[in-house]
């Protein structure tokens, strides 16, 4: 979606501001968020990508005014109230008066080392072969869905180059609305930043995303001059 | 069990007890979701404390500077790590959630790597741990793909005109990590001292590593 | 800029929302800000372009949190003490503590009338031919100039038809600066809707804008297939 | 004089004597610099008065409504209001601020047109008045140019898929009034009859002329 979270060219935020000890959390609730998002992540009733979603789709104006764990508490909140695992009032109120909803897994204290430190993968199987080979011109086609993309505004449209192909991985845009992981080729393509952001834009730089096969069409050979 | 205050902050299991006195309503609201999500037999208060505990403590740029050092003094490993970093990084006992997919690029004298996320906050943890609030911010996540030289003028690093700047932008599950340039004048080092001189944001390609022998 | 201002294509807003009774003020002082607003950009320290720049220069999340008249406000004070017009500790008392700044003009009570029924035109002699002709094929420059621009993100890179050559007109990227009017030959463009938002997007529209000579470019001619 | 309290309201030169009760922040920060604008005498107090009062309650949609009702009745002036509408305009004494450079585009069956402002809030001030809130907010001028049908749709306009729609947004200092077409069984009314059936909303392409006899 074209929200408050795709936010590559954008101007005006101004100065980045490191902090001088730069904590990892800024109040005790930031910790309890963390954990909360991470713990209801594994119980398998929603996906990293569900929750990518749940986050932009905050209104923009409240996207970029609330502070990152503010963003997650928000995302988490609906999320837990839209597949009914808690009510409004049970959240208003800290105070459970309904029954919990059946979840697939729980996470339980001790299984968490062993589990983070191997990870969850992305990579699946994909039967059709690669369509693009590195080294291939592709243009990054124009898409503008309403729902979860990974493929920021501000390389639709531009041609780059493909550089690494990557294999098979969950394909965030079916996967964030629990359609289904429906795996595809990913590839890294490079952009010349002039070609991104125009003649006048900053020289000598290139930039480059993760882009899904189905973000991606063949670019027509050129003419010959 | 004597306690004094310090080991209440870190091990009492009722982690507001102490902090009565000046709850937010942040702090309520997060509670009121916790207690609900806790008593529902959604989320084991055992797993909070360990990611917590993992996150906040354990998991931090330390290791990836292990991960930099190596490849300094070791061509094999470097090799190793630049076609295929996730096993590579594994023998040195790092990985897990948030890297599961790892990218290791070198930068050399033609090309300086960047890595940013403009969508949201991707981040290698198991190599630098969470993420500073700048890096999830929107000035660093706005800026960087569109004028990376002016970025990294505000970090202080101002790299040669005929130095190019390749922007990575962490739009899937690849996640990205900078080798820098060994610095002058460590020839005597070992990885040890090496590791010391590799701080977070040369391997984020928003800083250079430290030269040795400096005020660190 | 590339700021909070340029919304076309953006999702996340949520449904409009009509007022019942849709007052043209909703508060006693909008209509002053409303007022001050109009009689200061008559004072001839800035102009309307300026007054749009300053607006849109409010960080993106202040200004899509900011209602409409309250980023009037913003800017306009921006403007003011930029322009040494008042001190911030003037325009926080509410009292005068340093001598008025020279204007060019003073908008009277009795001028309202006649000078807002009449208007002021912004059309201008161009010397030049118009480089574009109707009918003509031409491209929306890639653009993403920091300061005020009216070519929207939307439109840029893509290739639309020109459909009306208007005449001059004060060119608001150099204006808004207060560079000069620069005035440019001003264009209608009109793109088709696939072409803009891609081929699942909703079918069976158009859309143009406005563009002024310099954020358009020739189309190479196409090929013969 | 005898005031009673609706005279105070509209006509006391301390216009905000009457409101010291509930004054708000916003209130109070404006006051402050109108009081400082107005004492280092950038603006007179009379043109305030004399710009809310013309812009609240003088240029309105009637002014518009006339000009279609015109359009409808007279070819002739039709032909000139779509060729080149300022001039047209200002036959009927319309113009002015906001509407320096009038376009008027015309309903067909074949296409509806729909204006816009995605960058801020231009509008045909002198044929319309100000803008309703909806039309300078980002949900109108995020959506009209990407689903125009869904948002014609929320405002309970539902066009045959064979009609097309143009939107215009007006990204420069020309502004636009759409003609809608005239409905039918209007006949037999005259100019003023046809103007009352002309809506704001029509003059945008939000909405449609009022059909004859409706009930309003």
């Amino acid at each position: 979606m074209n929200g408050g979270q795709d936010l590559g060219g954008m101007h005006g935020f101004g100065p980045i501001a490191p902090e001088a000890d730069e904590p990892r959390f800024h109040a005790a609730w930031e910790k309890r968020v963390f954990g909360l998002a991470m713990a209801m992540g594994y119980t398998g009733v929603w996906n990293l990508d569900a929750s990518r979603s749940a986050r932009e789709a905050l209104p923009p104006g409240e996207y970029l005014t609330s502070s990152y764990y503010a963003i997650w508490l928000k995302a988490l909140e609906r999320q837990v109230r839209a597949h009914e695992l808690a009510t409004l009032e049970e959240l208003s109120s800290g105070t459970v008066s309904t029954p919990p909803a059946p979840v697939a897994r729980v996470l339980k204290g001790e299984a968490v080392e062993p589990l983070f430190a191997r990870g969850f993968p992305s990579d699946r199987p994909v039967d059709a072969p690669a369509r693009f080979a590195a080294g291939e011109r592709v243009r990054a086609r124009i898409l503008n869905p309403a729902g979860h993309t990974r493929l920021p505004r501000y390389v639709r449209g531009h041609v780059g180059t493909v550089e690494t192909v990557h294999g098979g991985f969950v394909f965030p845009d079916t996967n964030a609305r629990l359609a289904g992981e429906a795996p595809q080729w990913l590839y890294t393509v490079r952009f010349c930043g002039r070609d991104l952001w125009g003649a006048e834009a900053e020289p000598g730089h290139a930039v480059s995303v993760n882009a899904f096969e189905s973000y991606l069409e063949p670019v027509e050979p050129e003419p010959v001059p | 069990m004597a306690q004094n205050h310090q080991d209440q902050d870190h091990h009492d299991h009722d982690h507001h007890a102490h902090e009565e006195s000046e709850l937010s309503p942040m702090d309520l609201r997060v509670r009121a979701l916790e207690s609900v999500l806790v008593e529902k037999g959604y989320v084991d208060p055992a797993a909070l404390d360990a990611l917590i505990e993992t996150y906040e403590t354990k998991v931090g740029p330390h290791n990836g500077a292990r991960v930099v050092a190596r490849a300094w003094v070791d061509p094999t490993f470097r090799a190793r790590l630049l076609a295929d970093a996730t096993p590579a990084m594994r023998e040195l006992g790092i990985g897990g959630r948030g890297g599961e997919h790892m990218v290791v690029v070198a930068n050399t004298p033609e090309t300086h790597n960047l890595v940013v996320c403009t969508l949201c906050s991707c981040y290698p943890w198991p190599v630098l741990g969470l993420p500073p609030v700048w890096y999830k911010s929107p000035p660093y996540r706005s800026r960087a793909v569109i004028e990376p030289r002016a970025v990294l003028g505000e970090f202080g690093v101002t790299l040669p005109a005929s130095q190019g700047i390749r922007v990575w932008d962490s739009t899937a599950e690849l996640r990205y990590m900078v080798l820098p340039m060994r610095p002058a004048g460590t020839a005597g080092l070992d990885e040890a001292a090496l590791a010391a001189l590799v701080t977070r944001d040369a391997m984020i390609g928003t800083g250079l590593p430290r030269p040795p022998g400096g005020a660190g």
